[in-house]
């Protein structure tokens, strides 16, 4: 199934909601988020250039819109409403502030600007007036825990080549490990993930799977761990381009 | 000599931003007296036939020129200042002009992303200033007076829709509710009385 | 705008002496309109209730404070003169100590904040010296030669691990991914239409 729309750079997962749903002219609420919520997962599988660290905050929209989607399918399932209306808040809010900016950005373009001076206005006399008690070995201490604060910023940039797993090559994996094994515990899965971020990709790959019925999930009691079983005779490759 | 004359006395000399604290310092009088005066020294050059204003943002006081003599004052001074901004800018700077002083979780709560790195580069480039909050016990952001001057307003309260964006009930709901379940931990259980 | 409001403007953001001939240049109005327009200047704000006033030397003009507060613009430099340091200000110190001659947006690289009002702060105090570094096309900052004095040693790599700390490699890679970055914002993301 081919979709028509084209989509503008977008900041951020509200960003790209707020897009696809103004794109159905639709207004904000339960069932437009239901409504666009394949194709936001759709995007997020193709966009190419999403920074791990902001996929992160991608994937937790994605999380809650497949929630209140299953809720649109399967009314008598028992959900906290909590996230999903929370979800349809934070995106009017979001939008709100969306248009301000977009006034505010036309304010700036006016070049309507104030200024200030930077130097004072009087004749300064020259002085010295270090602190009382700097010594050198002070500073060398300051100067030690400067650099010490200075760890997080350049790991935060280097985790950003570090590349996250994504959700076809954790249905890829899991397809190999399920062909091996006929049956998995999703418990076991889980713990496969690294971070939270891959405990809701593995999550995403395993919905997928189940669409595409290519798997089976069961739950023998409520709190029991779920299996995850591969179908007989599901076809041996996932359509991995439609997801 | 009047308060509110010495203060006009002190941002001219300066020509940085001075805060009440500042101000109340040197002035030896109470912070509300001189709240006070600086508001009125606001009233009174705060006029469109005024060539130079004073702002405020936050509990300091700047003298700037009126936004109207952009046109000649920018060549006196050889400004380059475009105000390109990009958009994951405006909209950090546009949310923490109407919402500030505010903590990055709650900007991170309405811009749904992390915002630790563009924080960090408003905070460089002298849009955006952080502080200590003692009440909150977290670092709270606020726009500085660059962008009050970018923006050409003589404090927030002038935006447009500020109230309305200021004081929204949505908002403060998820806020509130971001504020509960701040902690990532599980809350401890709670036992709850029988009936 | 009136010529009046523009020369309180002009006035205001020099801080200097502007002669009548300047302004008519910068105006692009003829003499006679500048003087006039000044003198009313003058009589406006040169009256008792005002803090600043605008005084004319031979046929300059210049804003300057009402003299009645002669006092307290001597209270406010020396309290900028003398105090003692804040913790970012320190910071900003033992950098430049450790780092300099540094430019202002290393300096700011490193601190991840804006430092115009602490460099302004040190200068005044006599803690640090600016130069204009003619490879870098830059102003540069180092601490003063009293500062060393004060600290017991003749130059900066005499200072405690001197060695060690100025060339730690966290801080090497902080300054380098800054050149990486000349544009300062990442890219938005871009959505690739499937055929």
């Amino acid at each position: 199934m081919a979709y028509k729309f084209k989509l503008q750079q977008f900041e951020g997962p509200l960003d790209l909601l707020l897009q696809l749903i103004e794109q159905e002219e639709m207004d904000i609420n339960q069932i437009a988020l239901a409504h666009v919520t394949d194709q936001y997962v759709r995007y997020l599988n193709e966009t190419k250039g999403i920074l791990p660290e902001e996929l992160a905050d991608f994937l937790v929209v994605a999380a809650k819109l497949l929630l209140i989607k299953s809720k649109s399918l399967l009314p008598g399932l028992q959900v906290e409403d909590d996230d999903s209306s929370d979800l349809e808040r934070q995106l009017k809010m979001y939008k709100e502030f969306y248009e301000a900016s977009k006034m505010i950005h036309k304010m700036i373009l006016k070049r309507h600007f104030s200024f200030s001076r930077d130097k004072m206005v009087v004749k300064i006399d020259k002085v010295f007036n270090p602190p009382k008690h700097l010594t050198s070995e002070k500073l060398r201490e300051l100067f030690a825990d400067i650099l010490a604060g200075l760890e997080v910023w350049v790991s935060m940039e280097h985790d950003v080549i570090i590349k996250t797993v994504s959700i076809r090559e954790r249905i890829s994996n899991i397809q190999d490990m399920i062909s091996t094994t006929a049956t998995l515990r999703f418990n076991e899965l889980m713990k496969t993930a690294k971070n939270k971020t891959e405990v809701i990709v593995t999550f995403l790959a395993i919905l997928e799977l189940v669409k595409q019925r290519w798997v089976a999930v069961v739950q023998e009691n409520v709190f029991d761990d779920i299996v995850v079983k591969k179908i007989d005779g599901a076809a041996g490759e996932v359509v991995k381009d439609t997801i | 000599m009047t308060t509110k004359q010495l203060i006009e006395s002190l941002l001219f000399i300066s020509g940085r931003p001075m805060s009440e604290t500042k101000l109340t310092e040197i002035l030896q009088k109470d912070v509300k007296e001189v709240r006070i005066a600086a508001e009125e020294l606001m009233k009174e050059w705060n006029v469109p036939e005024r060539g130079v204003h004073v702002i405020k943002t936050g509990s300091s006081y700047q003298m700037a020129t009126n936004p109207d003599v952009a046109y000649l004052v920018k060549d006196f001074v050889k400004s380059e200042q475009s105000g390109e901004l990009s958009r994951p800018s405006l909209e950090t700077l546009t949310i923490i002009a109407y919402r500030g002083p505010i903590t990055k979780p709650e900007l991170e709560q309405i811009r749904g992303v992390n915002c630790s790195l563009i924080l960090r580069n408003l905070l460089i480039k002298g849009l955006v200033e952080a502080r200590e909050d003692q009440e909150k016990m977290a670092t709270v952001y606020s726009i500085s007076f660059d962008l009050l001057k970018f923006l050409g307003v003589n404090r927030v309260e002038e935006l447009p829709d500020f109230q309305k964006l200021n004081s929204d009930e949505n908002l403060k709901k998820l806020l509130e509710q971001k504020l509960e379940q701040a902690s990532d931990e599980p809350a401890p259980p709670v036992a709850e009385p029988s009936q």
